[in-house]
């Protein structure tokens, strides 16, 4: 058995183990990590088939990227609602176990009996490296041949940007729940209440500028900016 | 098993024993450095000039009591840091830290992998190092920890993609994703009318740079970034339940991350180990003792961001800048071309 | 070997599904055991997301009843209390709780003692700032500044130490004055203090003021309008802050506040920044003012009365004349009655308005003693601010509020 | 010059569509500013080219951009002067720079100025593209931009819903006349393979009589619309909804005049046939005379104005069709001025009286504001025909005309409707300023109009004084010699001054009597209107209600209309049509609700099928081959 | 058995996505329903690199990448659904979601 063989049936089966491992765990969570590691054997597996690009890619994009966001979505979820309810339906696992079972076994069959026929193509070992590299290689053939597709793909996932950002805005029809505490009295009595011409009273007064755009007002005096309550009073009066 | 791979494996040790070494030192040096920044001593009882601190430290550490809260998730919560601790010195694997050397006959790469997807690689790691702190805010059954865990999530998905963002102007340049060949354009001359400078992509891509530097700084969760662990706020977020060895395992990945993403920056915007006289590793090392001061210095400095103006940082201003970047570069690389 | 311990929620599952209005909000429960709640303060915020839907402040943590202690004492005796309110500004609370006794008895201190007393409570007021400034740019993340503003505070703390002995619970002002001289070299320590610290202050700014990231952190977070500064009953900075020109020192002027020129700084907008700039602006004032004290202060003259039946007569004397040593014996074994009546003195404390009020039933111990602590009172207005912030902000209220929890639960 | 030539709408054009984009959010009120700059550009551009004209008696033309290219047909947008262009130029950007200025004052204050002043210009600038046109394609692209614009501006208080609905009546009736403009030069096309004006009017004989009369005619149906004669013109008065401003500039000054310009321009195909310009002048006197019947009934200040502008365009239309073709652009031009002077006064006095548009509760207010006053009065007076104001001369031609070609009949029509266009202008005088005062005074304070109104009003008293002497002396005026190049093979009559006298006499003679009347009547009070409504009875009540004209097509289109629609709807698309709909609709209603109960609405359920039938083909692959596995 | 043989990631291929299929028909969490149809599209994957890589074809690695690039844009409007979707039921139970039924 060679080297290669040896890992790939390793990787394989640590893939499986742990799918297998995502679809039997209770806790989500637990789940997730367990799709982290099969998408990290699925990356190493990639590598062994020469598609180093694509390993990266999918560990970025698979596990960093979208794991993440499950995780952080598990972690928004309350945390009551994450166990999973296997007592539910059992005749449903075990139609889903057998649905499964029968297709396994379909395949399978097909495998070891059919096989695909294919003209081999310019990009083995050799090839690739005489273009320079797989990313040299996907990267020419990408900007050459499937423009239209690499376009299609940016609207859809420019789709689904607003697509995200219209199912994450703030719910419209609820008031933005926090919501400010309403100033409970207002004792206008205060003999040192504000001023209602505070801000033209500014304009005269000592200001001390300091940093950016604030400014302080220096008050040399207790009455200064202030209004008492008989002052008020005749204020009103007069008008 | 061929000499070449086992030359490999045997720099990776080094590598990986440097790092921690290093990374024991590092806390040590942060320390002092912070100290003199702040009209204190810092450690000096233990050893010679507190030398010895942080192996005092380290076998404190070790011998702290274990705690497991009762609510966690013992698994995860077990899990978590060795993630942290484990994915952090992986990405240093793709840094060059010179040409081969011949020792006792044989050739040996002062690099662990050349891999043609180096800089990717390097972003694929950064990304897998952030579930160690999710899992570890949510293993914890903290609400702290909790919204530690969610403040990293956030703030890692953000900031990696302004860092890999920052990347493609270099990678643009360069036309190659591995590091080894980044660094051998690097060591090449610019000639600008008199001027002979090196061919540092820091000059090349000012910008990139720049943002480069500020998401590095978010991605290792460093002030003024680091939100998740935000002690005032969340009495140290995602690690606020850990303690003894698990908790410096985090403590240690963190600064291994620090140096790694130092490291890098120092290989792909500042020449690697170029340098004016007598190449070698310790250009590298300078270059990276220059982040890592200014990291220190950013901690001692500056305020912690909120959260909301973290996220838009990224977003708002972040995010346009470098695809802009990106725009230039693309335009100028197909000038130079002789495309356009 | 791990020990596995329960996590300590004060609150219960389900009295905290009891306290969201629904499962997207989350109840985090900040404190009493937080850094940045200054001290053992407890605040029942609901989040939802990271926004803060209600905040609860919950008090008493460090209630020692200090109130209740004082109607157990004697009138000299309660002193050393008021040291354990605010602790960050001990001289302070002496001042102001000697001041509201002096004014039950009607007397007052000596020229040179009130002099003193002003310039240690302006001190107090720089140490009490210094100790918020630091607090409050750690909570929010600037790490250095804590460090520097100790540094400086050192420098205060060691005149306190050359005058009475305590660096934190001074416990130097008596009934009718100072019963300690002064020390030779005190007074040189407070001019070079008044020298250094303008330098320090600026060095503070260059790192604070113009810092975006500190002004993204305070512009615009917990503003509070002048009409809800009122009614709150927000005094010190925080009624100042938001542009309302009350402080004790010029509205209802004791020692010899009146003598002096300074100004009060008031704030346009009533955010953090604002506050923060009226307080680092009045540290400016505290420099003018102990400066004017030193030149006003008289070189020579007495510390304290020592004929008045309210205080404890000289030592030397006691020994020597009959009516002294009667009048020592009867003061320190009964201690003194003050006439009948009652009596409320508020000081200008750093925190805001500090009022004792005394009810005094002609007994050697008061009948009731109610203190007015400012930042009690400030405190109120942390919800306020909080609703509608982020988690962030809570601990830059927090900080903006300037407390003490000693001084809070009394 | 002919080089600038472009500038002349490309300004108002850049104006509209910068008010329109900036407007609401930068611009404000500093839009109406752009917009009269724009418009004094046009008009101080205009005068060079008119000069030019006048001086070289040549038509300037400026080919800007072929517009619709399609093999050997193609359309030019192509500006085209001549002296017939030339003056609608000057009266185009002269009165629309005066309109402008006045609503400056006017709309001040109202939140959708910046929307005002950009449709303003835009119909300034349609306006101009409409003279300046050198095919009928543009022209009738443009005579449908400036039917936009009158809609958008007659709504510009869309909010109230008389003014939605005007708007909307506006658009409608003006489509049944643009219908048949377009069908006629759908029809100049086919007869002649172009639609340019040079080869077209090179080519007019090469046609039969009867089509060129039908080309006529059809035209003239557009002018129908646009220049509101008989049956169409129930629309104008509505469109006094629109802001006063606008009814002075697109509904008395320029737009509806469209319609006379359009007549005017093919002049050599209209020119050729006898019969259509009987039909025309017929349909002129008609309208003229019915219009000024109504106008004497009207209370509103503004409905009087608008009926006197139809029936103003009456005249115009009459002149056409009996030849006086100068005299009909003559009185184009003097109408606009003086027309334009009554409607910027009588909305400067609906302005001065809080938007009371009733001259019932008017009087009086001469001395409330004297210069509106004596500006209306001018223009009252060059409307009725006073010498030797505007009005006057031009009219007094038209009626002259009326003689000089044969049409005795029309003449006297003419000059009766003459003596009720003297009589319905002084009514409004006497009533607006003189008598009594029947407002509340309480309510309302009557004042004066700011300067930036009352400068543009002196300005066209003055025109409206002045202007008749550019055709002094009739029918051998400057004016007229100016204008004959534009009709070519027309000849200025030879008129005898005692014929000039006589007519003149009579005109003047007619115009004092509604004077006088109208002065014992509601200043002296000593003839009681209301009698002679009485006396008159059903001939009062026929002019008070229109001629009925409204309830007549309510009987004969709407209803009839209506009724049909009903039935389509009723019958045809209720029973017949949704019966179908429905019925399909229920049947697979009826079968899904059997299918429905299959549905579970567990995701599970629907992913197990899929799973079932991947199984079932793979299987049926695997058991009779495909090409899939080979 | 020296050399890789095709049969070998076409049977990881399979196992995978009817491993996937078996969690999307046995689980009751959407998230881990959705989950499994992330490892369903990963499965796919395999297949495409690895039939590219038998044939020495760059095809299928590029299809691959447009399959992670679609299933990047279906994770986040399938996460922003989930997010609408416990934000108005509270649930996470695909069972409890029964809108389909009516």
């Amino acid at each position: 058995m060679a080297a290669e063989v040896l890992i790939f049936n390793l990787l394989s089966a640590v893939a499986i183990v742990s799918a297998v491992a995502m679809i039997t765990m209770r806790n989500p969570v637990h789940s997730a990590i367990a799709l982290v590691l099969t998408f990290v054997n699925v990356a190493a597996i990639f590598i062994m088939l020469r598609a180093e690009f694509l390993a990266a890619v999918q560990i970025i994009v698979y596990t960093g990227a979208v794991l993440v966001l499950i995780l952080f979505v598990l972690m928004l979820v309350n945390p009551d609602d994450l166990p999973e309810f296997h007592s539910g339906k059992p005749m449903q696992n075990v139609f889903g176990f057998g649905v499964g079972l029968i297709l396994l076994a379909e395949i399978s069959v097909a495998i070891l009996t059919r096989t695909v026929v294919a003209e081999p193509g310019p990009w083995n070992e050799e090839g690739v490296a005489a273009a320079g590299g797989n990313i040299q290689v996907i990267g020419q053939l990408l900007y050459s041949g499937y423009v239209l597709p690499i376009q299609a793909t940016a609207l859809v996932l420019l789709a689904a940007t607003i697509g995200a950002l219209f199912l994450g805005r703030p719910d419209e029809d609820q008031e933005p729940s926090p919501k400010r505490r309403t100033v409970a009295t207002i004792s206008l009595a205060h003999t040192r209440g504000a001023d209602d011409d505070l801000i033209p009273a500014l304009r005269a007064a000592n200001i001390k500028r300091e940093a950016g755009d604030r400014d302080l007002i220096m008050a040399r005096d207790a009455d200064e900016f202030t209004t008492s309550a008989e002052e008020e009073e005749k204020k009103g009066q007069s008008e | 098993m061929d000499a070449n791979l086992l030359s490999s494996y045997i720099f990776a040790v080094i590598v990986l024993n440097v790092l921690l070494g290093l990374m024991a030192y590092m806390t040590y040096i942060e320390r002092k450095v912070m100290a003199a920044m702040q009209d204190r001593i810092g450690p000096n009882r233990t050893g010679p000039v507190g030398l010895l601190q942080p192996i005092a430290d380290g076998l404190k550490l070790l011998v702290k009591e274990d705690i497991i809260p009762k609510h966690a998730d013992r698994r995860i919560f077990l899990l978590a840091p060795l993630l942290s601790f484990v994915l952090a010195p992986v990405a240093a694997a793709v840094i060059p830290f010179g040409d081969s050397i011949t020792v006792f006959g044989h050739e040996v790469n002062l690099y662990v992998a050349d891999i043609n997807v180096a800089v990717l690689y390097f972003l694929a790691i950064g990304s897998m190092g952030v579930f160690g702190i999710i899992l570890g805010g949510y293993a914890s059954a903290n609400r702290y920890s909790l919204l530690g865990g969610l403040r990293a999530a956030a703030q890692v998905i953000s900031y990696e993609i302004i860092l890999g963002l920052s990347l493609i102007g270099v990678i643009i340049l360069s036309g190659s994703l591995s590091l080894v060949e980044i660094v051998n354009q690097q060591s090449e001359t610019l000639t600008i009318g008199p001027l002979q400078l090196p061919n540092w992509f820091i000059l090349s891509q000012p910008l990139a740079f720049i943002i480069f530097l500020i998401a590095a700084v978010a991605e290792t969760n460093r002030a003024p970034f680091d939100l998740p662990e935000a002690e005032t706020e969340l009495i140290g977020g995602f690690h606020t339940e850990y303690s003894g060895f698990r908790f410096s395992f985090f403590f240690l990945a963190e600064y291994i991350s620090m140096i790694v993403i130092s490291l890098f920056a120092a290989t792909i915007f500042l020449g690697g180990t170029d340098g004016p006289i007598q190449d070698g590793v310790w250009w590298l090392a300078l270059k990276a003792c220059i982040f890592l001061f200014f990291y220190i210095w950013l901690r001692t400095t500056v305020p912690r961001f909120r959260y909301d103006q973290l996220m838009g940082l990224a977003w708002k201003v972040l995010l346009p800048l470098v695809l802009i970047n990106i725009l230039l570069t693309g335009f100028i690389r197909l000038w130079g071309l002789g495309m356009l | 070997m791990s020990l596995e311990i329960t996590q300590g929620t004060p609150v219960e599952i389900s009295e905290e599904r009891a306290l969201t209005d629904s499962r997207r909000q989350m109840v985090l429960n900040m404190g009493p055991q937080h850094p940045s709640t200054h001290g053992v303060m407890r605040v029942v915020l609901t989040l939802e997301g990271e926004t803060i839907v209600d905040c609860d402040p919950v008090l008493g943590y460090l209630h020692r009843g200090v109130e209740k202690l004082g109607e157990t004492h004697r009138y000299s005796q309660f002193v050393p209390w008021t040291d354990r309110t605010d602790y960050v500004a001990a001289p302070s609370n002496n001042l102001g709780y000697i001041l509201a006794v002096e004014k039950l008895c009607g007397i007052e201190a000596p020229e040179r003692a009130t002099y003193w007393r002003m310039i240690m409570g302006e001190l107090a007021r720089l140490a009490s700032h210094l100790v918020w400034l630091g607090t409050h740019a750690l909570d929010i993340g600037a790490l250095s500044m804590s460090l520097y503003c100790f540094r400086e505070r050192e420098l205060i703390l060691d005149i306190f130490e050359t005058f009475c002995g305590a660096r934190l619970t001074t416990n130097m002002m008596e009934m009718g004055g100072f019963s300690r001289p002064i020390p030779e070299q005190l007074p040189g320590m407070v001019r070079d203090f008044c020298n250094v610290f303008p330098k320090m202050q600026a060095e503070y700014e260059t790192l604070l003021s113009s810092n975006p990231i500190w002004l993204s952190r305070t512009r615009g977070v917990g503003v509070i309008e002048p009409e809800a500064a009122i009614s709150y009953s927000l005094t010190g900075a925080c009624l100042r802050g938001s542009g309302i020109n009350y402080d004790v020192r010029k509205a209802t002027p004791y020692l010899y506040y009146d003598r002096m020129e300074f100004e009060v700084p008031l704030g346009t907008r009533g955010d953090v920044y604002d506050r923060y700039l009226v307080r680092m602006e009045e540290m400016r004032q505290s420099i003018s003012i102990i400066e004017q004290c030193m030149e006003q202060m008289p070189t020579d003259g007495p510390l304290a009365l020592t004929e008045s039946p309210y205080v404890i007569p000289e030592h030397d004397n006691v020994m020597k004349t009959a009516e002294d040593m009667q009048r020592h014996f009867i003061w320190v074994i009964k201690g003194f009655s003050p006439p009948k009546g009652e009596v409320y003195q508020a000081i200008e404390h750093s925190k805001g308005e500090l009022g004792y009020y005394l009810v005094s039933d002609g007994t050697p111990i008061p009948y009731r003693v109610r203190l007015r602590t400012p930042d009690f009172v400030n405190l109120q207005s942390l919800p306020y601010m909080a609703q509608g912030a982020a988690l962030a902000d809570v601990v830059a209220l927090i900080g903006t509020i300037d407390i003490v929890l000693g001084s809070v639960d009394r | 010059m002919s080089s600038w030539l472009f500038l002349i709408p490309l300004l108002p054009l850049a104006a509209a569509v910068i008010n329109f984009i900036l407007g609401r959010w930068f611009l404000q009120h500093a839009s109406q500013w752009l917009a009269t700059l724009a418009v004094a550009g046009s008009f101080i551009l205009s005068i060079p080219v008119f000069l030019e004209i006048v001086s070289d008696e040549q038509a300037i033309s400026q080919h800007l951009y072929t517009w619709i290219p399609a093999g050997d047909f193609d359309i030019p947008v192509t500006l085209f002067v001549d002296q017939l262009t030339a003056t609608m130029l000057l009266v185009v950007t002269g009165v629309g720079l005066l309109v402008h200025i006045y609503s400056i004052g006017y709309m001040h204050g109202d939140p959708g100025i910046y929307r005002f002043f950009s449709y303003l210009p835009l119909f300034v600038f349609s306006m101009l593209m409409l003279v300046m046109a050198n095919n009928f394609l543009v022209l009738f692209v443009f005579w449908e931009a400036v039917g936009l614009c009158s809609f958008l501006l007659i709504g510009f208080w869309y909010r109230r819903r008389s003014a939605a609905s005007a708007a909307k009546k506006a658009f409608i009736v003006n489509r049944v006349g643009d219908f048949g403009f377009g069908i006629g030069i759908l029809l100049i096309f086919v007869t002649y393979g172009t639609i340019e004006y040079a080869g077209v009017f090179d080519m007019v004989g090469d046609a039969s009589q009867t089509t060129i009369t039908v080309i006529a005619l059809l035209l003239f149906t557009g002018a129908i619309g646009k220049s509101a004669q008989l049956p169409l013109f129930v629309w104008l008065p509505d469109a006094m909804e629109g802001p006063t401003p606008v009814s002075a500039l697109i509904h008395a000054a320029t737009m509806v005049t469209a319609g006379i310009f359009v007549l005017a321009r093919a002049y050599p195909v209209v020119s050729q046939s006898a019969d259509a310009m009987m039909v025309i002048s017929i349909v002129g006197i008609a309208t003229a005379f019915v219009a000024a019947t109504i106008a004497v009934t009207q209370y509103d200040i503004k409905k009087v104005v608008a009926y006197s502008t139809v029936s103003q365009l009456g005249f115009m239309a009459f002149a056409i069709g009996t030849g006086a073709w100068i005299a009909a652009i003559f009185h184009l031009v003097t109408h606009a001025f003086f027309k334009g002077l009554l409607f910027l006064g009588a909305g400067s006095v609906i302005h001065g009286m809080h938007e009371e548009q009733d001259m019932r509760k008017m009087g009086g207010l001469k001395k409330y504001m004297p210069i509106t006053y004596w500006t209306f009065l001018i223009g009252a007076a060059a409307n009725a025909g006073i010498i030797p104001l505007a009005g006057f001369w031009s009219k007094d031609e038209i009626i002259l005309g009326t003689w000089l070609y044969d049409h005795t009949v029309i003449m006297v029509i003419a000059f009766i409707t003459a003596f009720f266009t003297s009589l319905y202008m002084f009514r409004a005088v006497f009533m607006t300023f003189h008598g009594e005062e029947r407002f509340n005074p309480d309510e309302v304070h009557p004042h004066e109009s700011p300067r930036i109104m009352t400068i543009p009003l002196i300005v066209l008293a003055v025109f409206a004084a002045t202007i008749g002497f550019i055709g002094f002396p009739p029918e051998d005026g400057w004016f007229h010699h100016f204008l004959i190049n534009a009709f070519p093979g027309l000849t200025l009559p030879d008129v005898a001054w005692s014929t000039i006298f006589i007519f003149a006499g009579i005109s003047t003679l007619i115009a004092l009597s509604g004077l006088f009347i109208q002065y014992m009547a509601y200043v002296k009070k000593s003839i009681s209107p209301a009698g002679i409504a009485g006396l008159l009875g059903p001939l009062y009540k026929l002019a008070a209600n229109r001629w009925y004209l409204d309830e007549i097509y309510d009987v004969l289109i709407v209803r009839p209309l209506v009724a049909f629609s009903m039935f389509l709807w009723r019958f045809v698309d209720a029973q017949v049509i949704d019966g179908t709909v429905n019925g399909v609709a229920t049947l697979v209603t009826y079968t899904s609700q059997q299918w429905r109960k299959a549905q579970t609405g567990l995701i599970a359920n629907y992913v197990f099928a899929i799973a079932l039938g991947a199984i079932i083909i793979i299987g049926a692959f695997m058991i009779f081959g495909s090409n899939l596995f080979q | 058995m020296n050399e890789l043989m095709p049969e070998q990631f076409m049977f990881l291929s399979a196992a995978l996505f009817i491993i996937g299929m078996v969690g999307v028909l046995t689980r009751r969490n959407v998230l881990v329903i959705f989950m499994c149809v992330e490892l369903m599209l990963a499965s796919v994957n395999i297949a495409f690199v690895g039939f590219a890589w038998e044939f020495s074809q760059m095809t299928g690695q590029i299809f691959a990448l447009f399959v992670i690039a679609i299933a990047a844009a279906e994770a986040v409007i399938g996460l922003g659904i989930i997010m609408a979707l416990t934000r108005q039921r509270d649930t996470v139970d695909i069972n409890e979601v029964r809108e389909l039924r009516q």
